[in-house]
């Protein structure tokens, strides 16, 4: 079996009585798209942050590239490779959706402490942030403020940025959240060329996507992890049936 | 940051006396105008314009400006009076620290500085200059003054002042004379408005006397919480703390405080007496030492302006050196180092006709000079 | 060093602690419920005890004073909320610290020019001179004791306020949301001028009560913000508990630092220097204690839950 | 450079300051040269505070104390220099700028890194207050420490020398001033453009981006705070060389405010927007001044319509809304 790129054992958070996080385990290998459903107020999003280091874990593991991240901030673990989309989408408004892109090309080589050579005159710095700029379709919006973009732009910038961090993860929080019906097409198309680059942890409610995407599904929920599997199989498990798909299905 | 005060630039049309020495004079008056402290500036002013008004010398002009009690803007203030308004003397600054950044560059400059209330030990002493006056006394002649009271019947005194260097001159003038023990020695944030704990202290002390240094509002507060606090320890201060600008704030919990001053309002002598009346006619209130001190400082400039152009600095200078004046205080004549020798007399805070004001009890010092005029090379 | 001096000056610190939680309480209120930081809020504690000097002198009362500066305090913080401060709601808190700012400068100014810029006088009431008796032997003055009860008293207002009734309920509810207010059709503007009203009056009462024993002039209210400040960012801003608790651990610091740290460095030097030296550091002890509380827990001791 | 609006305004600014002082000395009014100087001191210890305040978004209220620091180094260099009394290892001060300014910046940065390495723990509100507790606290150590003057100040008693400069001529300080000025705003520039500077800027807009992408905001605000307050020590330095006097007014809170005060009025994070407040503020303060003794009152009123009104402050009403690339 090939070694986990993400391997998470018995992850537990408490928010005082309330145990957000129930001794989780889940993992993410190479190659794959692990789709993460489950009800509102499941614990995905407690979890992604605690993956991603916002939120730090009471006990439990992560391990990420061969080694144990629980300890590390937000920034160390995103230099080891750990990208990531937010439920809202997260970027700099006021700059460039080039001037964001860039800042993540500027994070990944370790050079923000460069205090002289103006940014705009550094043409490797934009020749590699349009580079990623134009894989996630965006070269024709470079110049425009990202606090003008639309939603779905917003979210292909976001990529765009996790890409230039050559990730070796994908963390995406509900990406198809706030998209209409043909927004949410594309954007399932681009992620499933995406899982070339990197693996995916995906968070989603929407379903369609879940299943034409996802290699492996694991259900949250209270906290707990209640089955994982492959899409069939977990189309068929009766206790998430009862639990969660049937009150869609 | 100027405030011209296009009021208070005085022309003055020439009095009858006719012995003005005809050449002009320009003096550049940077006093607290605004800002907690501008009663004293206030005052400072008042006394001095009156000096000027009586003196009815139309060569004499004042041009007057806000401080703000920022020593940075009376530096300014004083590069512009110096560069712009091109006056030859300056005066009316009430803090030592506003002073300290002032006089010694304008005297550098080769202007007149007459002081009318700071008076910080280094001008007195190995700092003095040739072009530096002062015509209120020494920082530390009042604490002396008290010192020296203290000794009469007071065995264990307990000190206070405020963590500045106002308030170490003040103590460390109060011991120079004090041959007592000493129940504590306690210095206050600059500013403090309660003083509990200090009040407590002084209970527990078993001390016999409080000599307090507090100007302005600090000694306000502090007279108000001591008056509540149920000691029963007689209270003295330096003039200034039951000063005619703070009395009615402070009310009948000044009663019976004893202080040192070179001057009260009801002093038996014809100049006094000319002096409040004036004051009172031309500004409806009791003037205080601030105004009594700027009031003489004008004196000395238009006595020394009837008898030498300020252009011959040396021959100016001379004459002022000869305050040759009628000072409400009686006695007043320059050191060596132009810090007045003068009497020293002890007040009592009482109620007259409803006014709080300060009686002459005794006095205490006779023809007083300061520690300083020895390091002095004039 | 006796005990019953240690308890004096602990009562010294109590009521001091009281005195700051009266500015503190209308600052972490007009915080917590608008989210604005009000630097003028030292302005309306001045114009509490400069109201109160002077009906007192007109009337002869302290007690009508005491209402008038009540009311002239409240009268300010709503004319202030209606005409400036409602318009820095959703800026950014540089802007607010600017406005305010300006604010202080204009009510420094403008107290100047209506009443001159001696101090006033304000004496105690007569019903409150004096000293009584405390156990141990030793006096202490009646007033400080009323400030305390008084304090305590607006404390407990203040929680009946705000936990038991209809006004109490929308600034919780202002607190944790301010969208869902307006949504539950509190009319959000006039609560926002009813508390900022009510913190004014809380902070014109506080200089009422202390310009009796303190000197009543232009600027009285610069030193008591800081302090005002530093208390509700020890406590977590927005936080009344904290205010209360942030208030008492400041004024007890305080007055335990001024009365002991000049006799703690008399163990190393000379009376004169330990004074001098002991009272710089006690001047700065409390802004020393801030620093290390927010060093550790960045957001004090009782930050709010929603923010 | 692109002759944009906002540099067109820029240029005139910079002239209009150059211009004033040498119209003063050729009309025999040195006093306006003096108030020049004021305006370009101001400037830069602003522009130090809009590195901070403007690029970075940490709003401090207690930039007082690096001014004051810068001051009193110049000072007690100056006084042990004056009076030879060694101030360490033999040591006893100096009177030449150049090596007073180093010290300047040394001190100011080296207490800006103490300071904000506390006080970037906190953001929002608790910054701006823990800065200021900060600054209260240099404040009263300087009031009552009895060394260096206290609460009275130092005074330089002549102005520090810098070589082949006559720096008594008010002229010749003026255009120290104005050259120290205007590197300092081009510096602001270079780092404002730079790759630091962009990861300050996000860290401003956006703080959990700038960590998911792997950058510390805490270290890049760190790094910033130490540079704005070296800044601005430079600038007290030479507003202690200016006075020949430094006191604790320097250090205090108000200080601090006037610092904020004339970045928002000349515009949040705009290059030239410290000056522009600086010589506003200082001619309202001068033109106020004059008119009335309650100047207070109406510069106050000046700065809240400024703020309620003028959003973007001068620069804003002159050049247009800031652009970012």
């Amino acid at each position: 079996m090939v070694e986990p790129v993400l391997h998470i054992s018995n992850l537990v958070k408490n928010f005082g009585a309330l145990r957000a996080t129930d001794g989780v385990t889940i993992d993410l290998r190479p190659g794959e798209i692990h789709a993460l459903i489950g009800p509102n107020g499941a614990g995905k999003s407690t979890l992604i942050h605690q993956i991603c280091g916002t939120l730090r874990q009471d006990s439990g593991i992560i391990r990420f590239a061969g080694q144990d991240v629980g300890a590390l901030t937000v920034a160390e673990r995103a230099r080891l490779g750990l990208g990531r989309t937010f439920q809202v989408s997260s970027i700099a408004p006021e700059f460039s959706a080039l001037r964001n892109v860039m800042l993540a090309v500027q994070a990944k080589e370790g050079s923000s402490f460069r205090f002289f050579k103006p940014v705009m005159r550094d043409k490797g710095l934009i020749d590699t942030a349009m580079a990623m700029l134009e894989r996630v379709g965006l070269t024709a919006r470079a110049r425009i403020p990202a606090a003008e973009l639309s939603h779905g732009e917003r979210r292909q910038l976001e990529i765009a940025m996790a890409l230039a961090l050559q990730s070796k993860v994908f963390l995406l929080d509900e990406p198809m959240a706030g998209m209409g019906p043909e927004g949410s097409k594309s954007l399932t198309r681009f992620l499933d060329t995406l899982r070339k680059e990197a693996p995916i942890l995906l968070v989603e409610h929407d379903m369609d996507a879940v299943f034409a995407l996802a290699d492996r599904i694991s259900v949250l929920v209270y906290g707990r992890v209640i089955a994982t599997g492959t899409v069939e199989e977990i189309r068929r498990d009766p206790t998430v049936r009862t639990a969660y798909l049937g009150d869609h299905a | 940051m100027k405030k011209m005060l296009a009021a208070a630039t005085l022309a003055l049309t020439l009095s009858a006396s006719g012995l003005a020495f005809a050449a002009p004079l320009k003096i550049g008056m940077i006093t607290t105008l605004s800002g907690g402290g501008a009663g004293l500036g206030i005052d400072t002013r008042d006394g001095f314009m009156l000096a000027i008004k009586n003196a009815g010398n139309k060569d004499i002009t004042v041009v007057t400006e806000d401080d703000a009690q920022k020593p940075e803007l009376a530096v300014q203030i004083a590069d512009k009076m110096i560069q712009s308004d091109k006056v030859d003397i300056l005066t009316g600054i009430v803090w030592s620290n506003l002073l300290m950044a002032v006089a010694p560059s304008a005297t550098a400059q080769g202007k007149f500085y007459v002081s009318t209330n700071a008076a910080p030990a280094q001008l007195a002493g190995a700092a003095c200059n040739k072009l530096y006056f002062n015509a209120a006394y020494q920082n530390d002649n009042l604490h002396e003054a008290m010192g020296q009271y203290a000794n009469k019947g007071y065995k264990k005194m307990f000190i206070l002042a405020p963590n500045y260097p106002a308030g170490k001159d003040s103590l460390t003038g109060f011991k120079r004379y004090y041959k007592g023990d000493l129940a504590a020695e306690v210095y206050t944030q600059v500013g403090q408005t309660d003083y509990a704990a200090e009040i407590a202290q002084m209970r527990a002390s078993g001390a016999d006397g409080i000599f307090v240094f507090l100007p302005g509002g600090m000694g306000i507060a502090f007279m108000k919480q001591f008056a509540q606090s149920g000691v029963k320890i007689p209270v003295m201060g330096p003039g200034f703390s039951f000063s005619q600008d703070v009395l009615p704030a402070i009310g009948d919990a000044a009663l019976g405080a004893k202080a040192s001053g070179q001057w009260a309002p009801d002093f038996d002598n014809a100049a006094s007496k000319k002096f409040v009346a004036d004051f009172q006619k031309e500004y409806n209130r009791l003037p205080s030492i601030y105004a009594l001190q700027a009031y003489d400082a004008a004196q000395l400039i238009t006595a020394a302006a009837s008898k030498a152009s300020v252009k011959d600095a040396a021959a100016f200078g001379a004459e002022l050196k000869k305050a040759d004046i009628k000072s409400p205080r009686g006695n007043f004549k320059f050191n060596t180092n132009q810090h007045p020798i003068q009497d020293i007399y002890l007040t009592e805070v009482v109620k007259n006709n409803g006014v709080l004001t300060n009686k002459t009890v005794e006095k205490i010092f006779s023809d007083h000079g300061d520690a300083y005029a020895k390091d002095c090379k004039l | 060093m006796t005990i019953a001096l240690a308890l004096e000056q602990l009562l010294n610190g109590i009521q001091l602690g009281v005195m700051l939680f009266l500015m503190a309480a209308g600052l972490t209120l007009i915080f917590g419920v608008m989210g604005l930081i009000n630097l003028a809020h030292g302005s309306l504690y001045m114009v509490g005890a400069f109201a109160c000097a002077t009906v007192a002198a007109w009337t002869g009362s302290f007690w009508i004073g005491l209402v008038a500066s009540l009311i002239a305090a409240a009268a300010a913080g709503a004319i202030v909320e209606l005409v400036v401060i409602r318009r820095l709601y959703d800026r950014d808190h540089l802007d607010q610290v600017l406005a305010t700012f300006a604010l202080i400068l204009m009510f420094s100014e403008g107290t100047r020019w209506l009443f001159g810029s001696f101090p006033l006088y304000l004496d105690i009431p007569p019903l409150l001179q004096g000293a009584v008796a405390l156990p141990g032997g030793t006096e202490y003055p009646l007033y400080r004791l009323a400030i305390i009860a008084a304090g305590a008293l607006v404390a407990f207002g203040l929680y009946m306020l705000i936990s038991r009734t209809r006004l109490g309920m929308r600034i919780r509810a202002g607190e944790s949301d301010r969208e869902m207010i307006g949504a539950l059709g509190v009319d959000i503007r006039t609560l926002y001028t009813v508390v900022f009203a009510l913190g004014a009056a809380l902070a014109g009462f506080a200089g009422a009560m202390v310009g009796a024993i303190q000197s009543v002039q232009v600027g009285m209210g610069e030193p008591v913000l800081i302090l005002a400040f530093v208390v509700i960012v020890i406590g977590g801003i927005g936080s009344i508990k904290g205010a209360l608790l942030g208030a008492l651990l400041v004024g007890v610091t305080d007055t335990m630092g001024r009365f002991l740290l000049p006799k703690l460095m008399l163990l190393f030097v000379p009376p004169a220097q330990a004074g001098m030296i002991g009272g710089a550091i006690a001047s700065m002890l409390i802004y020393i204690v801030m620093a290390v509380i927010l060093a550790v827990k960045p957001r004090g001791l009782f930050p709010p839950a929603h923010a | 450079m692109l002759l944009t609006r906002e540099n067109l305004v820029n240029l005139i600014l910079a002239l209009g300051l150059l211009a004033v002082p040498l119209a003063a000395n050729a009309l025999g009014q040195p006093f306006y040269i003096t108030l020049a100087t004021r305006v370009a001191i101001l400037a830069l210890a602003a522009t130090g505070l809009n590195l901070a305040l403007g690029v970075g978004g940490l709003v401090s209220f207690g930039h007082a104390a690096f001014f004051g620091i810068g001051g009193y180094a110049a000072g007690i260099l100056a006084a042990h220099n004056f009076s030879g009394d060694p101030l360490f290892f033999g040591f006893s001060g100096t009177n030449q700028m150049w090596i007073i300014w180093i010290v300047a910046v040394a001190m100011a940065g080296l207490v800006g890194l103490v300071i904000g390495a506390i006080s970037l723990r906190t953001s929002g509100v608790y910054f701006i207050m823990i800065t200021l507790a900060f600054a209260q606290m240099v404040y009263y150590f300087a009031v009552s420490w009895p060394a260096y003057g206290g609460e009275d100040g130092l005074s330089i008693l002549v102005r520090n020398q810098f070589p082949g400069v006559m720096t008594m001529v008010p002229l010749n300080y003026f255009l120290i001033c104005y050259v120290i000025l205007l590197l300092g705003i081009a510096l602001f520039a270079v780092i404002r453009a730079s790759r630091f500077g962009a990861a300050l800027q996000a860290a401003r807009q956006n703080e959990v981006r700038v960590a998911t992408v792997g950058i510390q905001p805490y270290r890049i605000r760190l790094t910033a705070f130490v540079i704005s307050a070296a800044l601005t020590g430079l600038a007290g330095a030479l507003f202690a060389d200016l006075n020949r006097f430094v006191s604790p007014s320097m250090l205090s809170w108000h200080m601090s405010g006037e610092l904020i005060v004339l970045i928002i009025l000349g515009g949040t994070g705009r290059l030239f927007g410290p000056l522009a407040g600086a010589a506003l503020y200082v001619a309202f303060e001068y033109a106020l001044g004059g008119l009335t003794e309650r100047w207070q009152f109406f510069l106050g009123l000046i700065l809240l319509l400024v703020v309620l009104f003028a959003r973007g402050g001068l620069l804003g009403v002159l050049a247009g809304k800031a652009r970012h690339g």
